[in-house]
């Protein structure tokens, strides 16, 4: 009886047209074509804002590390795309190893100056390198990030070897001038556009409708002779004892974690920090300052590895300016994989022994010198 | 102890001084009786929120000013009349008593309505262009019209200022006939209403003046706006700041409330009240940028539901107020307990939104997890202990139903036994926070699960309950909340015995793997079977969702639905409503599925890996039969006084030695919902 | 360590209380004072500006013995005067910020630019060497680094430097002021323009250009990164996968 | 027997220089003290004040009362008798019955002395002190043995008697006589008596005195920072300790652990006026701090050569130790005198206290907030501001809690009390700033006169009759500290006046519909201080609260933890005070613990675990107001 039943393919078939669409031709049967997922963003590439030859550039300056620059330095380059009209190219020196794309942030060339370990202290070396630069460039403005270390220290020394007309904390900047914070942040002071521009993270949206031309060059920078200064190396420091939001390792545990002492060791291998989904907090396993989370705290370091968290918005949301999130989750389909740079699918149990005996020995003791 | 110093400092708006920056936002309650007026549920209802703190409630969402805006559909407080003004008193009145602001919003809402019922009126809109959400078919309004309704905000403006109100809110978001006359989505004219945005912006600059006109220059008048329409031919940011900043200058007004998202469509409005699917405060951005163009205070409701995070808000100066309104209707007492630093007492909102889902069904608007909100005059907030006899109770079960009557009788001052066969509490709400972007129905679980455990409820976790267990307990009361179980019987051709077909539980549980290609047949067309198509889906199997039902998700709410269709349209799932499954038969590897459709009774095949079936569930009702002899009442709930809210006659029986007393709440009776489980619960156990 | 032969300069501004806005010493150049009064020596605490500010001499309470007051009118160039008057001293320590005026942190650079000596910032801790100091100064994320630096030579001192200022009343009463008269200046006009902060500031963004559909996705959609996912292998496996992803991007060094 | 009487005679006299030489000696070391002024007066009032004052806190333990009257009262007679009889060499028989009654009941009460030293409780000094029995019983012994020899015909025996009870005499006279030069145990007396006569706070003696002395900051008056900075009469007050250990056992840091002893201190201060070690120590030592590091000289700063800055920085300033003293000495004076040394030359205060005397100096408030927000509590309550020309009833001081979310329940409790009696009342809002306690316990002499001077004249604009407040630390601070700097104002706890207007009835209050049983703690600078511990139990009864008393209450009560500046302190210890108090609470099984001091409900609701819920007397009064029809 089942013979003269219609065994119906819910899928129609359909053509793909030039532009890209899904045709549906009424009328016409057949089998249906593969079943395609609608992309859910415009893959497009943007457009180079850059038109022609430039007549000019604004310089962007600022220190990599571990290969990538830090959002607040990708804002300095927005900024100085933003700033730029279509003959002004936007040049980015960076001091140390590279190995992100700066394009999308509106970087047209990027000259990589090698001076080593880009957290290696020889200012007088890096002055140099961008006093050099600036005077072959001769840039309109110089952009760089007012970090609290580095950018912006490299950043107030050119200011004082050039003699320019400077802002500092800029907080708030567009083609026709800066403000900056004055007082404790009681006054905004605003001027005119200077010469060099130190920003104030969180001035500039990181979302362009263009991009950049990226060109890459590598210079290389002799060592500075006599430097006044020397590095002797980073003392290690107790991670457990920085806060979340200082914390550049975070391990952080979620429902998934019922073994909270390896959870505990793992944290100490990695001389990492702790942290805790709303769920690990609520039933006691964690304390409340430790919940990471819209509703808890919002972190920003360099790892964070997110041991059986399914990653609620709520969550995410507090995880955003991480660079990388590595998850372990026995899901694969948990709204965490949608954000990890890299998820592993097992018991979150199993990973962690393996990961412990992995590092076996390589338990963080304070007080030696790497 | 966790501080919120912006979250509980003042701010005055005009010559009003708020005491704290919470603020339950203007919704439709559906509670207004006939006619429009306020009455006890409504005043009790704003109350509740006074007594536990909030700032500034602003009730009456869409409180219509003329007589041809119908208020019926919303049941919502009806402006355009004298009547309004003692009733309105009342509730200003009661709020003020507990030290809350109270204001009321008022509208004309245009063509965003239904023109059937009531006076059958003609709606009005500046081009006649119709409404899709309400399917309101409207007229081009004239200017003799417009003149009218400018004058009738005036008038309806002085009723709520005679009423001892503390403000009044104009309208113009959601698409109400303000921003109609702003949008080039709804506003064609050629005449000073229309073209130009000057002259889009000519209505709600007249309405302004007017209302100002008529309250003086001391009340707080305030503007509702939107700050982002979403759709292509509509109001985007920029053009909503420069509206913004122009009505900011005219001074007429003291704040502005900002809502992200159109309204107009089934999926815009699915983002007014973001549900759990949405990341939380996902258009605060929005009124941070008519915040900066603006130089009164800003308000911003949608998804702040925590203390932190409104005071993050707060702190960084994105906003001036927190609209904080669904996590009133869950807790009332929210601001008190983020003042006392019992914060994790709250009965915090989960975005499940089942309170507005019922309010696009024209139906009263409830808690999904509070079933004393809009109750107040029966349900009880805060449980007080019993001055009657210290009892045993027992309670069976630790879903949503077991777990409110553990929570309620304990706090009664009860000694209650709590338990629960698996090895947390929660029952099918940890199914259904299974589904993807569904994961926070567990926050329901979440503060029932804290509560009991605050408590000191007696949890006895991981074992199944026996009558001798139970009996053991020597209880004087035992409450059976033991759910049910996927009724997957009903149809024998469905081969589930046969192991042809799997239940929706098996699938969202991990009992049985996602095929590869999978029949999802939905008889209930709740959030179960698309949910389990979604979870399916999202596993990379090719699914087809099937029911009998005129539109799949069909008893899902209008703010739901839209969540499900998404993400299944964007993950091809097939639609097909108007079928119903016949029989599943195996025919090589194959799984054949035989469907017929409603109308024509044409039957169909289907050739799968996996037939998934939800329909519903059968009670678990074992355990009431094992004890329903040897209980003094027999089990029975006497509904004459479980419906009146008071307390069960068996109650003042002689309960000394063996002798208890059975109940039951929930769907192991017959399958509810949350709510239904909760509301069970609450009203029998209130009396123990 | 011969310390105490050293001579110190420590550079003082005006501060302000973030809350009452009360006139207070700036509470970064306490930290500088403070790390100062540990490195013993012989100590001068310099202020370039108005002479009648009574805060000036909580200082004194704060262990400053004496104070050399550069008079200098609001709004002068605060670098230059000071520079008349930090010739011969073998280390000139400052905070981060003024929290009174500008706060743009440049004034010890400039003071090193023009004396041309070596600069550190960010220090949180100071050993004094015969010819060179050792420093430790704060990173970002709680890491530290030393760093020696010859003598002499200026620092700028962390906010969080490990110190607490001690205010003692006693010592308010036995400092006193030293009235410096710098060389006339020429009075520069300052390009900025300052009022009362009110409102967040605007951030610098593109034209918006995306559809609307577009907007509302990025509003309410969780970023999707796509990163890599590993399903397949021993758990043992999956931790060296871990490993070499950490290693891959430097994040570990082993 | 003519000898044995001449003997005596001899034996009397002899003592008697010596104890003069003594005496001179020790006033010597007292002159090292700075100037006070000398009460003579002060002088004839010592039987009062030692009968009255001082057994008023010996007649808590019974046992050592009739004990010590006894045995001081046995040998203060035979003292006398035998001076007037062999001093004055009378010889009269009857003198020497009625001296050996005298020697005889001394001898009773030494064996009672030496009954309770047999297993003597830990607070009590051993080394000289328990030879005191022996020494006070062969006295006795001697005398009585002496009297009967003289009284009986003379024999052989008595002749062979006579020698060893001389000596006997000689040994108990040496105890007595050598006491107060060479700082034996019997120094108590001497200087115990010229103590009662000469004691620093007179006033205490009238009625309450627990006012600080305001220092003369422009004349550089920095407190005490070595023991010669004491005025002499303070240093004479140390030398009357007894070492009976009330004080260590009644302090609250010394049961948490901290390092702090009263006794220990009072003892360390001794030798530091008298040139010597602590090695000598015979009681219980600072917890944590061995004994015998410590070493100390008129000259030579306290701190830290004789005493850790944290034994300092332990106390709450919570007064048991100075309740509890038989011999009315105040510890806690010396402890802000050397407080004060240290705030004021060296700033080098522990934990957060540096910050919040910055908060105090830049802010006006402990927390550094901005004082705008004082007021925010009460923006809904309409509750009136005070305003300069408008006479209003209460002036309500509310004080740090303001700015403290929990603490603002009680306030809005307060509030619609005094509404509900309806009080003519009004706030400062935005004009009230801290009274500077805080920096006054923690020694900064400079912030807190800065701060009372500024209120008192921002008070002066304002037209009250009373001010009301419910900070205990308020009320002490303008009721006993500010007069002296010119502020003269009524002030009442906010119990005392909502237990006035209950009983006149303008507050009518219904029984608590809470049942739960109550206990109350009395806050240190409320009862202790200002002597108010009716007024809330009054109150709680009022609206039917029988109130469980804790095993420490009233004047006696245990404090919180809270006082003093030891919160910011912070000192360290094997446990937390507000736990101790805690277990009292919850021994007592009370579910409630009433209290009516903002530190007191911070400090005991900080407590984690299981815990009775903390709630202030006005939010229990508030619950008892009849609900509105």
């Amino acid at each position: 009886m089942s013979e003269a039943l219609k065994r119906i393919n819910p899928r129609r078939p359909f053509q793909v047209t030039a532009e890209g669409l899904k045709r549906i031709v009424l009328g016409v049967a057949g089998e249906a074509g593969a079943s395609v997922h609608v992309a859910h963003r415009d893959a497009t590439p943007k457009p180079l804002r850059l038109r022609g030859e430039p007549t000019g550039q604004h310089l962007v300056i600022a220190h990599a590390d571990r290969g990538a620059l830090t959002a607040h330095a990708h804002e300095a380059i927005a900024a100085a795309a933003l700033l730029a009209d279509a003959a002004t190219a936007v040049t980015v020196l960076v001091f140390g190893d590279l190995s992100e794309k700066l394009a999308p942030f509106g970087a047209d060339r990027v000259i990589v100056a090698a001076v080593g370990d880009g957290a290696h202290f020889d200012p007088d070396r890096e002055l140099a390198v961008a006093a050099e630069q600036v005077a072959r460039l001769a840039p309109r403005h110089i952009v760089m990030p007012d970090s609290a270390i580095g950018d912006g220290d490299l950043g107030r020394r050119l200011a004082a070897r050039l003699g320019v007309s400077v802002a500092t904390h800029v907080v708030e900047l567009a083609p026709t001038g800066v403000a900056a914070s004055w007082r404790g942040g009681a006054e905004m002071a605003r001027r005119d556009l200077p010469r060099m521009l130190l920003l104030d993270p969180g001035t500039t949206d990181l979302a362009l409708p263009f991009s950049g031309a990226g060109e890459r060059v590598e210079i290389e920078v002799p060592p500075f002779p006599d430097s006044r200064y020397r590095d002797l190396g980073s003392p290690p420091v107790d991670s457990a004892q920085l806060g979340l939001e200082d914390a550049d390792f975070i391990v952080s545990a979620g429902n998934g974690v019922a073994d909270v002492p390896t959870l505990l060791a793992l944290a100490k291998t990695f001389d990492a920090a702790i942290g805790a989904s709303r769920v690990a907090v609520d039933d006691g396993r964690f304390a409340r300052h430790q919940q990471v989370g819209a509703t808890g705290k919002t972190v920003s370091a360099s790892v964070y590895m997110a041991i059986g968290i399914s990653g609620a918005v709520q969550h995410l949301q507090g995880i955003r300016a991480v660079r990388h999130v590595i998850a372990i989750n026995t899901d694969a389909s948990a709204p965490i994989a949608q954000r990890a740079d890299l998820t592993i699918v097992d018991d979150a149990q199993a990973v962690m022994e393996q990961l412990l005996e992995a590092t076996r020995g390589r338990n963080f003791a304070p007080g030696v010198t790497p | 102890m966790a501080s919120y110093p912006h979250l509980m400092a003042p701010i005055t708006l005009n010559k009003l001084t708020l005491r704290n920056r919470v603020v339950s936002t203007a919704h439709a309650e559906v509670y207004a009786e006939p006619g429009g007026l306020p009455g006890d549920r409504y005043i009790r209802y704003y109350e509740e929120k006074a007594k536990g703190g909030v700032g500034l409630a602003i009730c009456g969402g869409s409180s219509p000013v003329s007589i041809d805006s119908p208020q019926g559909w919303w049941k919502s407080v009806n402006l355009s009349n004298d009547r309004i003004i003692d009733p309105l008193a009342r509730l200003s009145e009661t709020m003020h008593r507990h030290g809350a602001k109270i204001m009321i919003q008022a509208t004309h809402m245009g063509r965003r309505n239904a023109f059937h019922g009531e006076n059958w009126p003609h709606l009005m809109t500046p081009s006649g262009i119709r409404e899709p959400v309400h399917r309101g078919n409207a007229k081009i309004i004239e200017i003799e019209e417009i003149k009218r309704i400018i004058k009738d905000f005036g008038v309806a403006a002085r009723r709520v200022k005679a009423a001892g109100m503390d403000g009044i809110e104009i309208s113009a978001a959601h698409q109400h006939l303000i921003d109609q006359f702003w949008s080039p989505r709804s506003n064609f004219r050629t005449d000073e209403w229309g073209g130009s945005l000057e002259n889009r912006m000519r209505f709600g600059r007249e309405v302004l003046s007017e209302v100002r006109e008529a309250v003086g220059p001391d009340f707080v008048v305030g503007l509702r706006m939107c700050g982002d329409e979403f759709h292509e031919d509509g109001l985007d940011h920029e053009t909503l700041k420069e509206i913004a900043h122009a009505m900011g200058e005219t001074r007429l007004v003291d704040y502005i409330s900002v809502v992200g998202s159109g309204a107009d469509t089934h999926n815009t409005l699915a983002n007014c009240m973001p549900p759990m699917a949405l990341p939380p405060e996902p258009f605060v951005h929005l009124a941070a940028g008519i915040k900066s163009v603006v130089d009164i205070p800003v308000m911003h409701a949608q998804s702040i539901r925590d203390a932190g995070q409104a005071e993050r808000l707060l702190a960084a100066g994105m906003i001036d107020l927190v609209g904080m309104t669904r996590a009133q209707i869950a807790d009332p007492y929210m601001v008190e307990k983020i003042r006392d630093g019992r914060e994790d007492e709250i009965k915090q909102c989960v975005g499940a939104n089942y309170c507005i889902d019922r309010q696009y069904n024209g139906l009263d608007v409830l808690c999904v997890q509070n079933a004393a909100t809009s109750r107040e005059a029966t349900m009880p907030h805060i449980i007080t202990k019993s001055t009657g006899p210290r009892r045993k109770v027992v309670v069976v079960g630790g879903g949503p139903g077991g777990l409110e009557a553990a929570r309620v009788a304990r706090s009664r001052g009860h000694d209650v036994v709590l338990f629960e066969r698996g090895d947390a509490v929660g029952g099918q709400i940890n199914l259904a926070a299974k589904a993807p972007q569904r994961e926070q129905m567990a926050g329901i679980v979440r503060w029932f699960d804290m509560e009991t455990r605050r408590l000191g409820v007696d949890r006895r976790m991981g074992r199944e309950a026996t009558p001798e267990m139970i009996l053991g307990e020597q209880p004087d009361i035992v409450v059976l909340a033991t759910g049910g179980s996927s009724n997957m019987g009903q149809v024998p051709g469905w081969g589930f015995e046969e192991g042809l077909s799997v239940s929706s539980w098996d699938i969202l549980s991990g009992k049985a793997e996602p095929g590869k290609n999978v029949l999802v047949y939905d008889v209930m067309s709740a959030h179960t079977g698309s949910g389990t198509a979604d979870f399916l889906a999202t596993r990379g199997s090719t699914v087809e969702i099937v029911t009998p039902d005129v539109k799949v998700a069909d008893d899902v709410g209008g703010t739901t639905f839209p969540i499900f269709y998404r993400r299944l349209y964007a993950l091809d799932v097939v639609m097909t409503p108007n079928y119903w499954l016949d029989r599943v038969y195996r025919e090589g590897n194959k799984l054949i599925a035989v469907i017929r459709n409603e109308y024509t009774e044409g039957l169909e095949e289907r050739s799968v890996d996996q037939v998934v079936i939800e329909n519903g569930i059968l009670p678990n009702d074992g355990l009431y039969w094992d004890l329903k002899e040897r209980s003094v009442n027999f089990g029975q709930t006497d509904n004459a006084t479980l419906f009146a809210a008071e307390p069960q006659p068996a109650l003042s029986e002689d309960l000394s030695g063996d002798k208890f007393l059975l109940y039951r709440v929930g769907d192991c009776i017959s399958q509810h919902n949350i709510h239904g489980a909760i509301y069970d619960a609450l009203r029998l156990c209130k009396d123990f | 360590m011969t310390a105490t032969a050293r001579r110190i300069a420590v550079l003082a501004a005006l501060g302000r209380n973030p809350v009452s806005g009360k006139a207070r010493p700036n509470r970064d150049d306490l930290l500088a004072l403070e790390l100062a009064r540990q490195l013993g020596g012989d100590l001068t605490l310099i202020h370039a500006g108005n002479p009648d500010e009574a805060a000036l001499g909580d200082y004194f309470a704060y262990g400053a013995s004496s104070l050399d007051l550069v008079p200098l009118a609001d709004g002068g160039d605060v670098a230059s005067a000071l520079v008349t008057r930090l010739a011969g001293y073998d280390l000139i320590l400052a905070g981060s910020r003024a929290e009174g005026g500008e706060g743009s942190g440049l004034v010890p650079y400039l003071v090193a630019e023009t004396l041309g000596l070596p600069i550190v910032a960010d220090v949180i801790a100071i050993t004094l060497g015969d010819e060179a100091t050792e420093v430790t100064q704060a990173l970002a994320k709680g890491q530290r680094r030393r760093v020696r630096v010859t003598l002499p030579a200026v620092i700028a001192v962390y906010p969080k430097a490990l110190v607490t200022p001690r205010y003692a009343y006693a010592r308010r009463l036995a400092g006193r002021v030293t009235t410096y008269v710098a060389p006339a200046m020429e009075p520069v006009a300052s390009p900025w323009h300052r009022e009362a902060a009110k409102k967040r500031p605007v951030k610098f963004r593109a034209a918006e250009t995306k559809s609307g559909h577009a907007r509302m996705l990025s509003a309410i959609v969780a970023e999707a990164r796509g990163g890599a996912v590993i399903a397949a292998g021993t758990p043992a496996d999956k931790a060296q996968a871990i490993l070499a992803y950490l290693r891959l991007h430097k994040l570990i060094d082993w | 027997m003519q000898w044995v009487q001449i003997a005596i005679t001899i034996v009397f006299w002899v003592a008697v220089a010596t104890l003069a030489v003594g005496l001179i000696r020790r006033i010597r070391l007292w002159r090292n003290g700075r100037d006070a002024p000398v009460d003579w007066g002060g002088l004839l009032a010592i039987p009062r004040r030692y009968l009255v004052d001082i057994h008023h806190v010996v007649a808590r333990d019974s046992y050592i009362a009739n004990t010590h009257m006894a045995v001081a009262g046995g040998a203060l007679a035979a003292l006398a008798l035998v001076a007037i009889n062999y001093g004055l060499a009378l010889y009269q028989p009857w003198l020497d019955w009625l001296t050996l009654a005298a020697a005889a009941v001394m001898l009773v009460g030494s064996y009672f002395i030496w009954a309770r030293r047999r297993n003597p409780p830990a607070r009590l000094s051993k080394g000289p002190w328990s030879r005191l029995p022996f020494t006070l019983a062969g006295f006795a012994a001697g005398v009585i043995g002496l009297m009967l020899v003289t009284l009986v015909p003379p024999s052989a025996t008595t002749t062979m008697l006579a020698l060893p009870l001389l000596l006997l005499l000689i040994a108990g006279s040496a105890e007595l006589a050598l006491g107060i030069g060479a700082g034996g145990p019997m120094k108590h007396a001497v200087a115990g008596l010229l103590h009662l006569g000469f004691h620093p706070r007179k006033q205490r003696f009238t009625g309450r005195s627990v006012d600080l002395r305001p220092l003369d900051l422009d004349a550089g008056d920095f407190g005490v920072g070595k023991p010669a900075d004491f005025r002499w009469n303070q240093l004479l007050s140390f030398d009357a300790c007894v070492q009976c250990g009330k004080c260590e056992a009644a302090c609250p840091a010394f049961a948490a652990g901290q390092p702090l002893n009263p006794k220990k201190l009072i003892q360390d201060l001794v030798v530091g006026l008298a040139s010597g070690s602590d090695a000598k120590f015979a009681g219980s030592p600072y917890p944590g701090i061995p004994i015998g590091e410590h070493a100390g000289a008129p000259d030579k700063a306290v701190v830290p050569f004789l005493i850790e800055p944290a034994t300092l920085w332990s106390c709450t300033t919570c007064r048991a130790c100075v309740e509890e003293c038989p011999m009315l000495i105040e510890h806690v004076d010396a402890i802000i005198d050397l407080r004060r040394n240290l705030t004021l030359t060296t700033g080098e205060l522990p934990g957060t206290a540096s910050e919040t005397l910055a908060n105090l100096r830049e802010t006006g408030t402990t927390g550094g907030h901005d004082v705008a927000a004082r007021q925010h509590w009460a923006v809904d309550l309409d509750v009136k501001q005070a305003q300069p020309g408008t006479l209003v009833d209460v002036l309500l001081v509310v004080g740090e809690g303001a700015f403290d979310t929990r603490y603002q329940r009680t306030l809005r409790a307060l509030v619609k009390s005094l509404k509900a009696a309806k009080i003519d009342f009004a706030v400062l809002g935005d004009s009230e700033f801290d009274t500077g306690d805080t920096a006054r316990r923690l020694g900064d002499e400079a912030t807190f006169q800065m701060l009372a001077q500024r209120n008192i004249a921002n008070f002066a604009r304002f037209q009250f009759r009373r001010i009301v407040t419910p900070d205990p630390h308020v009320l002490n601070s303008l009721k006993n500290d500010y007069p002296a700097l010119g502020g003269h104002f009524a002030v009442l706890h906010h119990s005392t006046l909502l237990a006035q207007l209950a009983k006149s009835g303008q507050l009518q209050l219904g029984p608590t519909p809470d049942r739960r049983a109550v206990t109350y703690h009395d806050p240190c600078y409320l009862g202790r201080y200002n002597g108010e511990i009716d007024a809330p139990r009054d109150l709680l009864k009022a609206i039917g609260i029988e109130v469980r008393e804790m095993e420490r209450s009233g004047l006696r009560g245990r404090c919180c933890g809270g006082g003093g500046g030891a919160p910011l302190t912070d000192i360290p210890g094997r446990q937390r005070i507000p736990d101790i108090r805690i277990g009292d609470a919850k021994a007592t099984g009370a579910a409630i613990v009433a209290v009516g001091c903002p530190q007191c409900t911070a400090m005991l609701e900080g407590v984690v675990g299981e815990r009775p819920e903390v709630l202030d007397i006005a939010e229990l009064v508030a619950q008892s107001l009849p609900v509105p029809a």
